[in-house]
């Protein structure tokens, strides 16, 4: 049996179930009580659970993400929401210097069970400061786990286990999902984050995508297949580590390459990807890798523009038909 | 225009001003609203209205010289700094004729020729950048105070502490003017800030620092006046707590679920557009057709805004990428 | 033994033991000194050599389940709060006996038995951290106090503001610390703080704040013991600013070109250990024999630490990559 | 005629012409006056300009970089110092969001003229909070400008360059080249930026470095021509915009590459020079690109450790062994 249901409910469920489940969850962000979360992802928790375990918060990221990672050390399991990435560089010092780091620096003495959602992405004309696509920026760190759901069932499962984490994991949700709906057994628990998903099987070439580019690559994918051209599409899920495995592996099928990022190009995930298929899997390739990413530009708010900035299916079958032609 | 005439006395003609000023920023709101449920404008739109008296007073107590660092709850503290209307809204309509060629939207006007700094879409983050723009006319000479517009909610951020501190120890010429509605988002100040008198925490600075009633344009323009003069004869900067309301939702997305119905019309008895027609016309300042030329002027600029703005180009998309760099000349 | 002797009434145990504490802290440092020199130790050092009133009268004052967390300069912070001074050395000799196993050195010593939060390298950084801590014993219902040490410096950091605000808003227990020593590096408090009273301005953020002779354990203990009074009868946090001194350098590698020779004199004549000494004995609660045996325990425990941390053993390269992630049980 | 000076020195000089030639040129940063700097870089200037051109700042790191902006704006030219890349995540969301930005949200009515100057990189036992390489990552946001000095030369000259530039301009010198001497023409001038320079030539491998890599990717190139291996070694020196044109024309020649970067490996600028190659010269490699990176670990304390987390020249000399074999 199956539930149709909004990624923003299944993340709402997961977050339900945490709370539920574990009385040393809490969650702590601003705008997630009263307000109902500035998505409206933890609208009635308030109500459900009370102000000591759904807090709001004052403006004041670095403080209450720094607060998470104390609580986190206190023996409580916080789930700490920031608004959205582009606030989250307030907090950068908290999660890089503390979170990603206190394990090590204290020679495995301290650990930090802390979540941090944030939600990610572009396409709803909120310019510059306000469309960054960061997460493969934060996969860069080690000590992090970086999640990026894309599915209904990542969005409810994702954050158990996350939440069974000894260590601090970063929930990207992209903004252009929340309204997207699906089926999902209501019974649906934890799910697996050690290994990316193949969504589509295929033969002739590997198109990589992770939670808001995912649909995009799968729409381009369908559209190939009118074509002739059999694409396979891999779902990340976990951007950092990454598994890499799956990756090379389905690289080593279809020897073609195409990669979907929704950062900036130069310096994103998808130049991780990139170079380890050419050191790992050179001789599989049989084109160059293509690399289908947002435009180096801050994101403009005129819609053509922040269009022309993106990921479209139409790039990414272009790289595709560059790829196999 | 016989309607004017009752306009005469400098006092008369400060009141018309502001009123003028507040008039224009509402009305174009309130189309705003109508414009954004038409979808020509897109995005975060945060509205200024009820707080009018605000940006009117401050801005008619500034010079044209002096820079102005606003949030994204521009479009009021915009227009009366003098921005036209017409490069306003078309910057909303996501136009090349726009104040920024419509890259920036509702959240991000600017306008160098007359010192206005933007629109910045995060919280705080104009702070910083008043504090530069004051140290630099200091630096060269120039006795000029820099304005910097932010709200309640900004006083928690980490930056409102490092700026007002750096600001206070440079003495620069620095005009804090905190636009307290009581609310951040769906936050009551209560639950966010430890001290809600926040003049007090101004205060702790070691810089004046008061509150005024933001419903009042002229209370509002008076403490401005008040407190330029000791900025502007070198006695460092100035805190104003702005006391004021907004009487729509924090953003187009909000469903302003937090707030009592109830509180939200007694705000409204204190319109700060109502009370100072109401005041006009006791003094004997504002005629009845003196209103209706008012507003049917305002009206005719934004009607003319409109049209501009559908009539602005559109940026090419191979344009995309300029802008990211200077051009090198 | 009979130099002990004096040291009975419990006023004369609690001076003993602050006096045992500052001597331990002092000695320590000095012989850390001389193994940097011998390259021993490396990175960065930050002496508490003039500060060690605070650390002992502080840690002397909360309870054996209070969490702490410190700074850079957090030798005198650890070995007073118990962490053993093996441990301490060997981290800065970075073996695996060390307290973070040798990969943290001098500036990261934790303790999570003794709850011992480090050691923070990032000004103003261990501040949130504080407040989590604090958060979590509140919602667990344990009755403790969270106790944050930081410098004047810190001050400045947004994150005081912010973490102040939380802590005061939420009434949480934590005991905010700043050990004013009147520089943060080379820069004097008067050109780092437009407020220099803090106190004062912690205050503004609605909770009590005072400051505390910082060269005087006892009156630091009484202080701390007053505050911790208020904090567990759930009045909220507190602010305690320590006025003190360092009589070294701000770390190894600095000249200390920036303070006045006769300054760093003066305030050497309110060492608190030669005072705490002239006190005791005035008090005739400390005689020389008992002076000699306390110093000549402090020696041996010294030397038994040289030695451990010589024969600690150094982490295996293969093992370098542990600790990044958790061992998956 | 050239004098011998250190990094430090040129760096001082590279300042000292700059506050001297342009009375809008002033310095702002924590330490850089009374303290004469954290690592002595600007003594003496204070003494030489006064308190109004070399500011010192509290320790306020999202302040002072936002008010170099905002002065920029304000017709000055600021060059301000952040102590170390370390802090400089407290000054992040102005430095994306505000100086990296402001160009392109405004429509090109705004312009930045700020450069930023920061140490960076570890190998001084200085622990996971201070050993942070992050000019790669910074390397990934458009609006900057991001500079590595490696040798002298560019030491003293960079820095003129960038304030030249109208755009923000983040300067990275690497903590272990202060000491470091070399010759100089007293009258060395503005440098180029445009352009990745080839420190050595050779035709058997690419190996690209810069900053603080640069010298040991050039003792790993005369270890290894002991062995009879030429490599080609370029420094990078300006890491935003890449100079692709001279790897990619160095590839074409060496037909293989190897890749030394300071970072954490996966996401650092590494991955993106693999990338570019694995893009546009996938043809011309014959044998796997190969990157020597930093492990991805928070920095040791410890010696043994530190320094097996760091590239080392005997790291290099084995990449390209596997490289050429
Ligand atoms: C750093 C940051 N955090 C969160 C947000 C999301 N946000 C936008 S406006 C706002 C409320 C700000 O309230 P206030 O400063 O009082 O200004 P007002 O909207 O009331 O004018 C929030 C939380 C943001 N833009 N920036
Ligand atoms: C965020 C940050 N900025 C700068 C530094 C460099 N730094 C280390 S200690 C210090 C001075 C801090 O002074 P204070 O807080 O008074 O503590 P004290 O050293 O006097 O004990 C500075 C500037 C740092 N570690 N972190
Ligand atoms: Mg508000
Ligand atoms: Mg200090």
């Amino acid at each position: 049996m199956t539930d149709t249901i909004t990624y923003r409910e299944a993340l709402r469920e997961g977050l339900r179930d945490a709370l539920k489940s574990d009385g040393r969850v809490f969650m702590m962000g601003e705008d997630i009580g009263r307000y109902g979360g500035c998505f409206g992802v933890s609208l009635g928790l308030l109500e459900e659970f009370g102000p000591d375990r759904i807090r709001d918060t004052p403006l004041s990221e670095s403080a209450f993400v720094g607060a998470g990672i104390g609580a986190a050390l206190g023996g409580l399991r916080p789930i700490v929401e920031i608004m959205t990435v582009n606030f989250s560089l307030l907090a950068l010092d908290q999660i890089l210097n503390n979170a990603a780091t206190l394990l090590h620096m204290s020679g495995g003495r301290l650990n930090v069970p802390l979540v941090i959602r944030m939600t990610t992405g572009a396409g709803r004309q909120l310019a510059a400061q306000h469309s960054h696509s960061l997460e493969g920026w934060y996969a860069h760190i080690p000590g992090l786990k970086v999640l990026a759901p894309a599915t209904i069932e990542d969005a409810r499962g994702m954050l158990q286990t996350a939440l069974l984490d000894p260590d601090p994991v970063l929930l990207f949700e992209h903004g252009a999902l929340y309204n997207v709906s699906g089926e999902l057994d209501p019974a649906a628990g934890a799910v697996d984050i050690d290994r990316a998903a193949v969504r589509r099987s295929g033969t002739d070439v590997t198109i990589t995508a992770y939670g808001g580019t995912l649909r995009t690559a799968l729409a381009a994918a369908a559209e190939l297949a009118t074509e002739g051209i059999d694409a396979e599409v891999i779902d990340l899920r976990t951007l950092r580590p990454l598994d890499e495995a799956t990756i090379l592996g389905s690289v080593t099928r279809t020897h073609r390459l195409v990669v979907v990022d929704e950062g900036w190009r130069s310096g994103s995930l998808s130049a991780e990807i990139a170079a380890r298929v050419a050191e790992k899997a050179l001789t599989e390739l049989d084109a160059p890798i293509e690399r289908v990413c947002t435009a180096e530009v801050p994101i403009p708010y005129a819609k053509q523009l922040e269009e022309a900035a993106l990921p479209q299916v139409s790039d990414i079958t272009a790289a595709v038909t560059r790829a196999v032609g | 225009m016989s309607g004017r005439r009752a306009a005469r006395t400098p006092r008369a003609k400060q009141r018309t001003e502001l009123l003028r000023q507040m008039v224009r920023i509402r009305r174009f709101e309130e189309r705003c609203v109508e414009l954004y449920s038409a979808a020509a404008i897109r995005g975060f739109m945060h509205l200024y209205i009820g707080e009018e008296a605000v940006a009117a007073g401050i801005m008619q107590a500034i010079g044209p010289e002096d820079p102005v660092v606003s949030t994204y709850r521009d479009h009021g503290h915009a227009l009366a700094r003098g921005l036209p209307m017409e490069a306003v809204l078309a910057e909303m309509y996501g136009r090349t004729t726009g104040s920024s060629r419509g890259r920036g939207g509702s959240m991000h006007l600017f306008d160098a020729e007359r010192r206005f700094y933007g629109g910045n879409a995060i919280v705080g983050g104009g702070l910083p950048i008043a504090v530069g723009l004051a140290l630099a006319d200091r630096m060269r000479g120039r006795p000029l105070a820099t304005v910097c517009l932010f709200g309640d909610g900004a006083v928690a951020e980490g930056e409102f502490h490092e700026c007002l501190n750096l600001a206070a120890l440079w003495r620069l010429p620095v005009l804090f003017c905190c636009e307290n509605n009581l609310y951040a988002m769906g936050t009551a100040i209560e639950r966010a800030q430890a001290e809600t008198d926040l003049a007090v925490r101004a205060a702790s600075y070691g810089m004046p620092a008061w509150p005024v009633d933001g419903m009042d344009a002229v209370a509002v323009a008076e403490a401005a006046e008040r407190a330029l003069e000791g900025i502007r004869g070198g006695s460092g900067p100035c805190f104003l707590e702005l006391r004021t309301y907004r009487f729509r939702a924090h953003s187009m997305y909000d469903p302003d679920r937090y707030r009592d119905k109830a509180e939200v019309e007694r705000w409204k008895e204190r319109d700060p557009i109502v009370s100072m027609i109401a005041l006009m016309r006791a003094d004997g300042e504002l005629t009845d057709p003196g209103l209706e030329a008012l507003e049917s002027e305002v009206d005719e600029e934004i009607a003319a805004a409109v049209k501009a703005a559908e009539a602005g180009p559109l940026e090419p998309v191979e344009d995309l990428t300029k802008f990211v760099y200077s051009e090198r000349s």
